[in-house]
């Protein structure tokens, strides 16, 4: 693979690839770091995001665990505890249920409860996200409770340069950090500068795509659905959108988001997940509360319907949240 | 273990009405031959029923996971043919052949890996998730070892309400190092819970070998640690699979034991139709597993061995194919849900739309529509 | 125990005896109810709630279980699905993070994967809530995460005749719900008509305190910080507050809110838990994009400060949603 | 098994300064005789630390929960006194001894118990969640069973780290039924770390019985499940508990060899302060173990049988309570956390505050604080 070599300069590559690459890369450059999962080795991941790092870096630095997941984050948490470096892959973010525990009352907790004495520079990265058809149980976006939680960071990327970027940011994170990844973005291509360290810093959204009738706000896939709605809004409707990328879930860079929305004067946010009590809620709010003098027209969300995802293709159709509906609120949102 | 308790049966030749639980008109305690014949038809259905599947998936008519069985039909059918009616079904993802087995039809089934109305699960559910509560099959299940706790439920619900019956749950050699497992065979034990825990091992968890992911490989012994019988069995001879079965199946039912059996098999596919399966294992293996050991080919050679005509034997396939065949035209014309069925079944309550009428103010787009179509005003 | 007489008419109780009445009442009258938790039986229930009724109904209604939660409550869904009606007690919120997986991608998703042909009428109860220097892991109000998962309902009792309707109301549905008593509400007293049946219907907020130039809405116990702070803010600063408790967090009765809103043209939301991205990040984006144009100030948020929680007593006080806080924000919110 | 090992050894009295692991100096594989008086200096100071402990609960000094472990000393000092100073030390909540047994000192633990700042977690832990990582204890933790998990991790560190040493993690019978100790001992096992589960088999999980709890109430047992080593000893005697925590620690040390050790043990109090510990079991039973089975009446009698002089013994107690005292002193002069400080550690990286510093737009009030007080403009 093209990623794999990292020849210098700009190069084209996978979502999933860049991913790979930023673990090459820290594993690499700090020896405390090591891969931990289900078959993440000789099955070269479950999605390949990890291909071909087994082979080149051995079983002691890339770890292909039992299906186990409590007890393997646990396990990180505690080696995260000694001064390692784990990074930790779920299969899915709908596996990580199962590890609850260990992530919001271990992971998130051993910092401050110890009194500030011992770390857990911990990264999980893991996939959310729906499209395959693969049903109730396996089509989840729920990253929106970890966001929640004080102790943890959450990040998202939407590209591939974020997916290194992010991803070793988190790495050399002293603190617990979930990389949110997307199922249907492993096979998005862009450009990754390989010529760079390439971190990209936690805390700070991107203007994905600028515009001045509408402010967008999403993370991860949304993004890219936000993007393509915008080009329709553009051409069909005369809507100029702008769309940001949080990246960052928890912290949240509203500066960023306000900043737009002083702009445009109109938002609309969109998530993979279920909007009610999901992330559109919490960054809805703060546009609402923060942006109040600023906005001409309620802040509009959109996320996937609210019922477990059914399997058949027609009603999983209906369920994500397309670029018909984000661009049905969008225009709800523009009076338009 | 095996050898002892093989049997072949084709002196009283019976044929149940369909296929469906061979030995559901035999008595309690002894165990009875098995219908060596009937079995055969059941693993031949599901074989070609399994290899339709494939190909359909390749067409894109069936998309999703999709976890092929093929290899394991002697276990299936085996442990199935063990059960009676008013036994319960629990099973994995790996699921189609459980189905057929316990007596769905394979209409119904096509149709649900299709996505369609008429599927066993209204088409929401998929290959992963079949079910059919009227033959006590109480659904396929996605999280590995998930179904444990839950067949515990369902066994506990049995004893409450005086039901003499027990409880299939199917798991994976991968499941036995979750917590769910140690968690669900525990309260099985101390609330001495008629359910038997059917371990199909067939030497992976997806590319990890069973040696790699357990500390105790052998892993019916690991019942020793909730004081319950752990048997194994070697799951390629569907006789030995149903004998052990109904032996426990029966100390379940009378006398309310749990118990673990590990049933010694191999998936000839990948783990799923996304999977080559060639990763992690051998071809020489495969191949090895394919040759020797293929349940089908053992169970027709014991049928020959026993003088059953070869005419008699090539119906069998052909009778399979014909009904695969009507699966896929019953599959193909039945309807795809309507959209605007969504949000059908998202809650059980009668009461639910007047419940959520209140909720529509500040709703976001993802919700409006299905509380409109919950019948809640929006 | 007054409550456990059950004599006709107007009874005062704790909010404890009145949930205790709830499972009294329901045992009796519904052979297919039982009642499963850790504790509950000998021990007379953690926090006593189930106190007598393992003496009166015996271990096959009430039973006690090992510690094991995933085990029990996934048996609960497996009973549920069998026809019985379990009502499971999770010593607090906290310890159903080890359960996370059965109630979310389990008992959530009974209904709708299988096609509507297997209902699961499980009720889990389970008390949230901090201020006892219980320290991180024992002091968490994450009860938002499950508002967000369609296929659950969830209601939060903030009075002892809630805690005794919204419970039978629980038991006699159909569906998964979630009961959030709270620690601090078990000894608060309150009338109770025990000469009638007694159900709260799910999905109705209740105006709790009427108020013409605010409006508070919270559930659970924050429901009484409001009131107490109303009654502050009326008297010191002459702010006439009206309070809704929500009761039902899933579904959430916004028509209740919205009239209210549209009186006082103020909100201010506030929960024990964390805020961002908790359940006031839902109430308020909907307040803030339902009642648009209503609303004269932003609307305001209080919750627990984003902390693990410590146990030292100086800085647990310094972290609840205290009425000292609840207090500063109103006026804010009333530019007073 | 506990007999056979039982020696005394006043003969050669050595006295380690303060209190802390008394075989640091021994060497690595035979079993060291354990240094009784100073075993029972150390069960002394924890039995009267606890029993001030509940004192000053009773007068509000302390809150939120508080475990104690009265009736427990032998099985703590025991097995801590097998551990040298490298090895690492994970615990439940019940874990005032344990850090007194590892020697972190009274003064720090009993002003974490009063929640001031010079607290051994500066106040932010309490009761349940004391440690020091300078003797490697890596904390008492509030989730049963969650630090098992937990533990596994520092044992795989140490092998990465190429640390010879032992992890010691300690739990509770009720512990032994949640899935966290299947999949902690499924991986110790797999990966062959050097960790010693200590189960302390207290007979009973709050009010539960291990019988009811445990369908193998024989806890070691359960080892086999992993095809790991289990034994059990009898926790009153201090010695018996050295000796069985020495080998298998020496054991899991050089040959990174898991093992389990159930050390039977009794709770003279109710689960916690607030547990009266009456409604499940009977004051006979109480009594009983209290008059015929207290590790420290026990120690005490072997001493003196071994010649120990009766002022030598007074001291012991003289010295324990003055240590008390001391203790007590110091944690009501050490100052309460000031709120300013409540944003403390909620993140350890340096960058935090720069990450942060642009959320502040739309916080709640619950959140703005904090985030000024980390460093974040708001
Ligand atoms: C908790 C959880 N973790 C991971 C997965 C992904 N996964 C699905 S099947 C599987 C392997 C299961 O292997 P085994 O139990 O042996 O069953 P088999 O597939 O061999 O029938 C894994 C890891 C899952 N579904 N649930
Ligand atoms: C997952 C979880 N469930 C429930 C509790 C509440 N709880 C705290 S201690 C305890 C009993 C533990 O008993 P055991 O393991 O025998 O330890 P002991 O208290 O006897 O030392 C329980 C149920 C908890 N802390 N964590
Ligand atoms: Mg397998
Ligand atoms: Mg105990």
């Amino acid at each position: 693979m093209s990623a794999t070599q990292a020849p210098a300069g700009i190069e084209t590559m996978t979502y999933r690839e860049a991913a790979r690459l930023a673990m090459r890369e820290e594993l690499e450059r700090d020896p405390s770091v090591f891969l931990m999962g289900e078959e993440i080795g000789v099955f070269q991941g479950s999605y390949k995001v990890t291909a071909g790092l087994f082979d080149d870096f051995g079983p002691d630095r890339v770890m292909e665990t039992p299906i186990s997941e409590e007890g393997f984050v646990g396990a990180a948490v505690g080696a995260a505890m000694s001064g390692l470096r784990p990074v930790v892959e779920i299969m899915t973010l709908n596996f990580i249920l199962v590890a609850m525990d260990q992530v919001v009352n271990h992971a998130a907790k051993v910092h401050y409860m110890f009194g500030g004495q011992v770390g857990c520079p911990l990264v999980i990265r893991t996939p959310n996200g729906a499209g395959n058809q693969f049903t109730a149980q396996h089509s989840q976006s729920f990253e929106g409770w970890f966001a929640n939680v004080p102790g943890l960071k959450v990040v998202a990327p939407a590209t591939p340069a974020d997916a290194r970027g992010l991803l070793k940011a988190s790495i050399r994170d002293d603190d617990p950090v979930l990389v949110i990844e997307n199922l249907q973005l492993y096979k998005a291509k862009g450009e990754v500068d390989t010529s760079v360290d390439g971190v990209t810093e936690i805390g700070r959204a991107r203007v994905a795509r600028e515009g001045d009738d509408l402010t967008m706000v999403a993370h991860s896939f949304a993004v890219s659905r936000c993007l393509s709605a915008a080009e329709r809004l553009q051409a069909d409707h005369g809507i100029s959108a702008e769309v940001i990328d949080l990246r960052s879930l928890r912290p949240l860079d509203m500066d960023t988001v306000a900043a737009s929305v002083a702009k445009t004067n109109r938002a609309l946010c969109v998530e993979e997940g279920w909007a009610s009590y999901g992330v559109t809620a919490e960054v809805a709010t703060r546009i609402s509360t923060g942006c109040f003098d600023d906005l001409d027209a309620p802040v509009g969300r959109v996320g996937m319907a609210e019922v477990p995802m059914p399997y058949a293709k027609s009603l999983e159709d209906a369920a994500l949240p397309h670029q018909e509906k984000i661009i049905t609120a969008a225009r709800e949102v523009c009076g338009a | 273990m095996a050898t002892t308790r093989r049997r072949t049966t084709t002196s009283r030749n019976r044929r149940p009405e369909g296929i469906g639980p061979a030995t559901s008109t035999t008595a309690a305690n002894d165990a009875p031959d098995l219908d060596l014949l009937e079995a055969l038809r059941q693993m031949t259905l599901i074989r070609l029923f399994e290899q339709e599947a494939e190909r359909q998936y390749k067409r894109a008519r069936i998309g999703g996971y999709c976890h092929l069985a093929i290899g394991q039909e002697g276990a299936t059918v085996g442990a199935v043919a063990a059960m009676r009616p008013e036994d319960k079904l629990i099973t994995s993802y790996r699921s189609h052949g459980f189905a057929l087995a316990r007596g769905t039809s394979p209409e119904a089934v096509m149709a649900e890996l299709f996505g369609r109305e008429d599927g066993c699960a209204a088409g929401r559910g998929g290959s992963m998730h079949l079910l059919d509560p009227g033959r006590g099959y109480l659904g396929g299940w996605g999280i590995v070892a998930g179904q444990l706790p839950i067949a515990v439920g369902v066994a506990l619900a049995a004893v409450k309400q005086e039901q003499e019956l027990a409880v299939v749950c199917e798991l994976g050699d991968g499941a036995v190092n979750m917590g769910a497992w140690h968690e669900a065979l525990n309260l099985a034990g101390i609330w001495r819970l008629p359910v038997v825990f059917l371990v199909f091992n067939n030497g992976y968890g997806m590319g990890t070998k069973v040696e790699q992911a357990s500390a105790e490989p052998e892993i019916h012994k690991r019942a020793a640690a909730f004081r319950m019988t752990g048997e194994r069995v070697d799951g390629q001879d569907v006789e030995a699979v149903h004998a052990a079965s109904h032996a426990l199946l029966d100390a379940a039912r009378r006398e309310r034991k749990p118990a673990v059996l590990e049933v010694m098999t191999y998936r000839l596919r990948g783990h799923s139709v996304a999977d080559a399966g060639t990763a992690y294992r051998t071809r020489e293996e495969i191949e090895e597993w394919a040759e020797k050991r293929d349940p089908i080919a053992l169970a027709t050679q014991r049928l020959v061995e026993a003088g059953v005509a070869a005419d008699e034997l090539d119906a069998v396939e052909r009778e399979a194919q014909a009904a695969v065949d009507a699966a896929v035209a019953f599959a193909e014309a039945s309807p795809q849900p309507d959209p605007s069925t969504l949000a059908d079944f998202v809650y059980g309550d009668p009461h639910t739309g007047e419940q959520f009428s209140r909720m529509g103010i500040g709703s976001p787009a993802g919700e409006r529509t299905v509380l409109e179509q919950m019948g809640a005003a929006a």
